[in-house]
């Protein structure tokens, strides 16, 4: 029994391995075959979802102002690279290192409040910062900061070429991903997960719950602000868009399609709101309608997701997604 | 092979601007309808090539206007774009086509920068913007004996820019400004700022705002009975779309600037009804604005032989324009094109004598004085 | 006497832990039975599962010869089926008269409010008060004359002596024994041994979810030492 | 003039009345929203499409049946409430059992539907509706000038915030209603058809969303947006009051429109924010909300 | 009485948690008041009484889960009146719960290893594989096996029997390896087996450290309990041993529930 076992869990290792392999292959190869500009944007938006994916999938909070951390990095990388000639590199830290500063206070405030009562905070207080963005000088009211250089990435890439500008994102969004995945399976992200499980639990074994989870929010944050930094030197511009609640939205729509609390489903669900956008702009059919509908549906028969439905079926059990931690 | 200088047989222009969004009613579908109508008028085919227009739904993100743009320019061959309606988004994609080399004509979007500090060779700049706004109704107002001003101001850059221009032309023609009031953006109820504007005893109310807020302020307006007191009101951007969706009753003595009034000679009159049987309603000046563009360009590209980018850009900004929007016009080396706006005020539901018929004409102003001086406006192509 | 409840191999479940094993009981039509058991052998269980509050529940449970099984939970009540639950359910947004006129008229030979007033004059004296200022005697009280005005034929009481002071332990018992009178069925849950045993015709024993034993009112003397061990008294 | 921080008494006065039309609005908003969250756990995202249905629905019952101000003030809260039944019936009655989250996420979606396709099917520049004849005009009242409409909207939505009130609070319905929220058990348990009743709660209020829309359309254009600016801010109206707290909901919204009007008049940038920041003071210093009871 | 526990009595135990004039409101109503406790070191403390007496109210308490209205605590000396929850079971005054709490979707191992990252320091490091916490294998393991679990180590808390739920909670608070245990009805839900280990553990446990335990099963308290407080709508009813205190007619009225005997 034990032998069968053991070549059953190898033979699902190499499974994973090969499917790893293939997904990296096709992101090396897809600029060749897809547009680019919609790859970045799509990876842009992937990470944004994983990130926000941190908190709702693995620490049980539902935030509906993340938009906020995406679009007011991507406001302060455009402005510090536009404005002060930062390199795009420092750029994006700064806009990391903002959002987080951003998630740290909203953060101290939300999180003293739990489920929906957390969401109607990051909703008001994103709604505040939205305010702010329109009326503020440095963010050229809706206007947005424009015509944003890309810049020499460590002074010697040339991000004005597609491709190096390409596999500039995807190392980015690969070295995102690998971040969320140390950071939620690590001791940290053990502790996380029990407090989603019974905070009450978690409190009474000496875990201060609240800066476990401000740490939490905080590290989404901060990823979030990654992906729109990133964004902002791919479209070389900085809107409103990306901090109204819309967007807060659409990235809750893009992990709920996807699957709330799997590593890809986020990804998945970012390709399709994102392709789905891009398709819908040239049929003429409104595009608020079908998200509206995919919302309602999601809700309604597919909780768990794209990911998360495949995990559960037949091929998930068998390869084994499906098992926890 | 009779195509000539046509680069891939076929001249596509690509319309995009927002179709679902607020500003659908601004031109929207009906945009496109404005497009065909001047590929139709011009005879479907320029130099022998057949001339197509794509369109396209930005929903008023910048990012998937870009994304449609460079899309539209690398693989589609689409060889101009037009409208982009909303600054942020014109601004985006004339960056884009600054880059592509390829001919962008904004006739959505108001900002002034688009021909200023952000200008293009290749950008183009044609139904109006806030300058010519501010002038119109700001400065031919004071002449008409609206020397007093009170503004109700969108608290965001567009609304500051509309408050601020405005302002100077009132001073310059020797009126005076009284005070003014921010209110947030999408605020649903104005009786407050109304009230305030009210007791300012300014003669004129000038709303520096635009879309519904302009709407609810003017509807509560006459709710409040303010130009029944005497007060006159000057939306600074809003156009027939609007005044047909607010109903001549809430809208009637209000001023404003367009571009372009069907009702005002025979050939704007025959244009209506041409784009009226097609799209249901009526042309405003983004409407008719597009028309124009969309001619313009095609003829740029006859009397250039060819659509090249720079050839037809030379041609643009050489030619007058001359059609049913832009008679008289002229472009500047920052690709402004100038042409005269029109002061207008609205009906009385009494005056108004068929559908549609909703402006008087209080003036008509000359583009030079309604657009900036392209010496003038910081774009660094006018030497 | 005919059976108006009958109760054969009944199971039931909290999420994964079962806690009733195969409960079998037969209620005769004006019969007053009482379960006995030591704290959670199962006995509200029991009460929860004929209501069908727990619904994970298998088994059969006939009132009047219907299958009780498949009735939703707010039928019940309209085929004759009063509850009285051990914690009371009185509802705190509500004032007396409120609680008391909450539960819907079921059936004829409900008391009119006068009687009610008569049976608890304390109820009276408060009836403008919220529902949770009342003493716990008062609102077991009202949990109780609130099931009295709806005419329902067959009452379920979970503890109704529950840190009650003794004076209204016996006024509960004169009520109990009034209600008889009238033909009214009621299946008691107690653990108070001389409450039960001064108004039950029968009992029964439950232990670990199951009817352990069962004996008419006339056994108890003998049964006593046997009983103690069980309920661990 | 006697001056209050250079703002002329007569002037604050007027602003004052003005704050409470405005609070009128977030006043019947902020009760239905409360009583969909107090009775059935559920956030109503979908409130300010309800909304704008209800202008909507008066809007379209003029065009095309010629029904005019004064039944539509009925017909529309009774056409769209059934709506909303019918919504609770076949799509929210799935979700209690679930986190409330998906009670939000579900009328997000559904906010979105009704709005996009308002949206694709009238434009989004709006449309009119005149003010009922009858009220048209206004009075001079000394300190300012109330058009007769404005007044009109205060009284009703007084009454029928008074009316909703009663009848939850002061009937057997209400009873029903207020017991099922603290143990819905015990009251299906009882005999009350516990299902239904939340099916007419979630109608009811709808039907006061609607109401308040057919309030709104003579002043506000009737746009497919004008619910989804509002709603925002009427979370906020909520989260103040305290969710679940009828009179609170009421309350609240009667004083934050009153706040909002002030700031218009002291410090008009900040009135869009005002009650965004009234919020998170009121959660720093009393979480479960003014008139909330912790959980 | 047993001799173990005679032989406790004789050496003085020290008193670790104390709580003086303890008092709650709810609203208008005292769920607690006046309660006067003294637990001490290697000792059993039961605090029984009839439903909604209170007994889970004083647990909040202590624990800071709820603040007093009124009353002051003492944990070894220091006065935790004003702190907060998890404050408290850093200083070793740990908690188990009425209703069962575990983690559900967490295996018995990673319950366990829960409870043990928070002393080992690795509970903060994001930057660490999971693997980091194998660290904590052996020691998760031989708690595990204290309880009886090993079976189970690697099934999910969530598909366990309600008792073994229990016992795998007592194994996560005493991976803790608090000072004052404060166990809420511990054996409820129990099957006889378990309730015998769980007794069992429990005695051993106290051997060096205090535990408060809510119990309504009376033969354990009798066997295990070296001091009885009866609690009774809020207030202290009756208190001593267990024979002392079930004597008392006001608590056989109040609580065991037979006036005969
Ligand atoms: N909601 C619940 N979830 C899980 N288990 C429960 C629940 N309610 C009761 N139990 C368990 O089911 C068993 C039977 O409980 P029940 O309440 O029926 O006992 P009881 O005989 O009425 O006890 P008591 O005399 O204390 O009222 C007990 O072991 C109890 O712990
Ligand atoms: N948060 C609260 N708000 C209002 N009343 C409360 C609250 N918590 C407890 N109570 C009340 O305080 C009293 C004591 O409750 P507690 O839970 O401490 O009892 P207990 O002795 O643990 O009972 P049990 O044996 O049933 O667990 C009860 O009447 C209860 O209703
Ligand atoms: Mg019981
Ligand atoms: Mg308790």
């Amino acid at each position: 029994m034990s032998s069968k076992s053991s070549t059953l869990a190898a033979s699902r290792s190499s499974i994973k391995l090969a499917l790893g392999l293939l997904a990296l292959a096709f992101l090396l190869a897809a600029p060749f075959f897809v547009y680019p500009i919609f790859l970045m944007k799509l990876l842009c938006f992937a990470l944004f979802a994983c990130a926000f994916n941190v908190l709702l999938g693995y620490t049980g909070l539902l935030s509906f102002g993340h938009a906020t951390f995406f679009g007011a990095a991507a406001y302060f990388t455009a402005y510090v690279v536009k404005e002060w000639g930062f390199p795009p590199e420092l750029g994006i830290l700064t806009g990391v290192v903002g959002a987080a500063f951003l998630g740290l206070i909203m953060g101290l405030l939300a999180i003293r409040r739990q489920g929906i009562y957390f969401a109607m905070i990051t909703l008001a207080l994103s709604q505040m910062f939205f305010f702010f963005c329109l009326q503020a000088e440095f963010t050229q009211g809706e206007d947005g900061i424009q015509s944003v250089p890309r810049g020499h990435l460590l002074g010697m890439i040339d991000l004005n070429q597609p491709l190096a500008m390409y596999y500039t994102v995807a190392g980015i969004f690969l070295l995102g991903l690998l971040f969320i995945w140390r950071f939620v399976h690590s001791p940290f992200g053990m502790i996380l997960k029990s407090i989603r499980e019974n905070e009450t639990r978690a409190l009474s074994l000496g875990y201060a719950v609240a800066r476990y989870k401000l740490g939490a929010f905080v590290f989404s944050a901060a990823l979030a602000g990654l992906a729109g930094g990133m964004k902002a030197l791919v479209f070389q511009f900085a809107t409103l868009t990306d901090v109204s609640w819309q967007m807060s939205g659409e990235v809750i729509l893009m992990t709920l399609l996807g699957g709330i609390g799997t590593m890809l489903g986020p990804v998945f669900g970012a390709g399709i709101i994102v392709a789905l956008g891009n398709y819908l702009a040239t049929t003429g059919f409104p595009v608020t309608i079908i998200t509206g509908v995919v919302f309602m549906v999601c809700v309604l028969v597919f909780r768990r997701g794209i990911v998360g439905e495949i995990n559960a079926s037949w091929i998930g059990r068998k390869l084994g997604f499906n098992q926890h931690s | 092979a009779s195509a000539g200088g046509v680069s891939d047989g076929k001249v596509k222009i690509g319309i995009l601007n927002d179709q679902s969004g607020v500003y659908a009613d601004f031109g929207g579908k009906s945009s496109v309808e404005a497009a065909k109508m001047a590929v139709e008028d011009f005879g479907g085919k320029v130099l022998g090539a057949p001339i197509e227009i794509v369109d396209a739904d930005h929903q008023n993100k910048p990012d998937i206007a870009s994304n449609i743009a460079r899309q539209w320019f690398d693989r589609d061959q689409v060889d101009a774009i037009m409208e982009l309606t909303t600054s942020s988004v014109a601004l985006a994609v004339q960056a884009i086509a600054k880059e592509k080399k390829k001919i962008d004509i904004v006739t959505g979007a108001a900002t002034t920068e688009l021909t200023g500090k952000q200008c293009s060779p290749y950008g183009f700049h044609w139904a109006y913007d806030t300058h010519a706004l501010a002038v119109g109704t700001g400065g031919a107002l004071v002449k008409q004996g609206g020397d007093s001003w009170f503004f109700l101001t969108a608290d965001y850059a567009f609304g500051y820019s509309l408050e601020q221009q405005t302002s100077e032309f009132v001073k310059a023609n020797g009126g005076k400004v009284l005070g003014s009031v921010r209110h947030p953006l999408s605020t649903s109820d104005y009786s407050s700022f109304l009230l305030q504007a009210q007791s300012s005893g300014a003669k004129v109310i000038g709303l520096a705002n635009a879309g519904a807020d302009t709407q609810n302020a003017i509807k509560q307006a006459a709710e409040f009975g303010i130009t029944q007191g005497g007060q006159r009101l000057a939306a600074l951007l809003f156009t027939l779309a609007e005044v047909h969706g607010l109903g001549l009753q809430a809208a009637q003595g209000l001023t404003l600037t367009e571009g372009f009034y069907w009702n005002r000679d025979d050939e704007s009159r025959k244009f209506g009804e041409r784009f009226m049987k097609r799209t249901g309603k009526m042309p405003n000046m983004i409407h008719a604005g597009t028309y124009s563009a969309v001619m313009q360009y095609l003829k740029a590209v006859q009397k250039a032989g060819t659509d090249d980018t720079d050839a037809v850009a030379k041609e643009l900004h050489e030619m007058p324009v001359d059609d049913v929007f832009g008679r008289g016009g002229t472009v500047g080396a920052n690709g402004r094109m100038i042409h005269d706006m029109y002061l207008l005020e609205v009906k009385k539901p009494s005056e108004s004598k068929m559908p549609w018929d909703y402006y008087n004409v209080l003036a008509t102003i000359p583009g030079k004085e309604a657009y900036i001086d392209p010496a003038k406006s910081g774009c660094d192509l006018v030497k | 006497m005919a059976a108006l409840l009958e109760i054969n191999n009944l199971n039931a479940w909290y999420g994964e832990s079962h806690v009733l094993h195969g409960v079998n009981m037969t209620i005769g039509e004006g019969e007053m039975v009482t379960i006995l058991g030591r704290n959670g052998v199962g006995k509200t269980t029991t009460l929860r599962t004929i209501t069908g509050i727990l619904r994970k529940r298998r088994g059969e449970i006939r009132l009047n010869g219907h299958d009780m099984m498949q009735v939703p939970l707010h039928r019940t009540a309209h085929h004759g089926l009063g509850y009285v639950p051990e914690e009371r359910g009185i509802f705190a947004s509500l004032n007396v008269i409120e609680n008391l006129m909450l539960p819907p008229a079921v059936g004829d030979g409900g008391m009119s409010l006068d009687e009610i007033f008569e049976l608890f004059p304390n109820l009276h004296e408060r009836r403008n008060s919220p529902g949770t200022r009342l003493s716990g005697g008062e609102q077991q009280m009202l949990a109780m004359a609130r099931i009295l005005r709806t005419g329902v034929k067959l009452l379920l009481l979970d503890e109704p002596t529950e840190g009650l002071a003794p004076v209204i332990v016996q006024r509960i018992g004169d009520v109990l024994k009034k209600l008889k009178e009238r033909g009214m069925t009621v299946l008691l849950v107690e653990q108070n041994f001389r409450f039960a045993a001064r108004v039950a015709d029968r009992f029964y024993v439950m232990d670990h979810g199951m009817v352990v034993s069962e004996f008419p009112v006339g056994e108890l003397p003998e049964r006593m030492d046997t009983l103690h061990t069980v309920l661990g008294v | 003039m006697t001056m209050i921080f250079g703002i002329p008494l007569q002037a604050l006065l007027g602003q004052l009345l003005v704050g409470l039309i405005n609070g009128s609005f977030y006043a019947l908003l902020s009760l239905g929203l409360a009583i969909i969250f107090g009775l059935l756990r559920i956030i109503n995202f979908a409130h300010g499409a309800q909304y704008m249905l209800g202008a909507f629905t008066a809007y379209l019952l003029l065009q095309f049946a010629g029904i005019g101000y004064w039944p539509a003030l009925v017909l529309a809260p009774v056409i769209v409430g059934l709506g909303g039944a019918v919504v609770e019936r076949l799509f929210l009655r799935r979700l209690y059992d679930l986190d409330p989250l998906y009670g939000l996420l579900f009328t997000f979606g559904l906010a979105l539907t009704l709005e996009g396709t308002f949206r694709y099917l009238y434009g989004a520049s709006g449309q009119p509706y005149a003010t009922p004849a009858a009220l048209t005009g206004g009075t001079n009242l000394g300190f300012m000038f109330l058009p007769i409409y404005r007044g009109w909207v205060v009284i009703a939505s007084l009454a029928v915030c008074l009316a909703t009130w009663f009848l939850i609070e002061r009937t057997k319905l209400g009873a029903y209603l207020r017991a099922a929220t603290e143990n819905a058990t015990l009251v299906q348990v009882f005999g009350v058809n516990v299902p239904v009743l939340l099916t007419f709660t979630y109608g009811l209020s709808v039907a006061l969303a609607a109401f308040a829309g057919v309030l709104a359309a003579p002043i506000y254009q009737v746009s497919p947006l004008m619910g989804s600016n509002t709603i925002i801010v009427v979370f906020a109206v909520v989260v103040v009051g305290g969710m679940g707290s009828i009179m609170g909901a009421i309350l609240t919204g009667y004083m934050l429109g009153i706040a909002e009007g002030l700031t218009k008049v002291f410090y008009p940038e900040a009135s869009s924010i005002v009650i965004f920041v009234i919020m998170a003071i009121v959660l720093l210093i009393r979480p479960a909300g003014l008139f909330g009871r912790e959980s | 009485m047993n001799a173990s526990v005679e032989q406790m009595e004789r050496s003085e135990p020290r008193v670790v948690l104390s709580a003086r004039g303890l008092r709650r409101d709810f609203g208008g109503f005292t769920a607690v008041r006046d309660v006067d406790l003294d637990v001490h070191d290697r000792r059993v403390h039961a605090l029984i009484g009839p439903n909604g007496a209170g007994k889970t109210t004083v647990f909040n308490l202590l624990t800071k889960f709820l603040q007093p209205t009124a009353g002051k605590i003492t944990l070894l000396g220091e006065d935790i009146t004003r702190t907060v929850p998890d404050k408290v079971a850093r200083k070793g005054l740990v908690r188990s719960f009425q209703i069962s709490a575990v983690f559900p979707q967490l295996s018995v191992l990673d319950n366990v290893r829960v409870a043990l990252q928070r002393k080992s320091g690795l509970a903060h490091q994001f930057w660490r594989p999971l693997s980091a916490l194998n660290q904590l294998n052996s020691h998760a393991e031989n708690l595990i096996a204290t309880v009886g679990l090993t079976r189970e180590r690697d099934v999910l808390a969530a598909d366990l029997s309600y008792g073994r739920k229990r016992v795998l909670e007592m194994a996560t608070t005493l991976a803790l390896d608090p000072k004052v245990l404060l166990l809420d009805e511990p054996l409820a839900g129990m099957g006889q087996e378990d309730i015998g280990t769980i007794a069992n553990l429990i005695r051993e446990v106290a051997a060096t450290r205090a535990v408060l335990m809510v119990e309504h099963n009376l033969s354990v308290v009798a066997d295990l309990c070296h001091h009885v407080t009866v609690l009774q709508r809020g207030e202290i009813l009756a208190e001593g041993n267990y024979d002392t205190v079930s004597r008392d007619p006001r608590v056989r009225t109040a609580y065991m529930g037979t006036e005969e005997d």
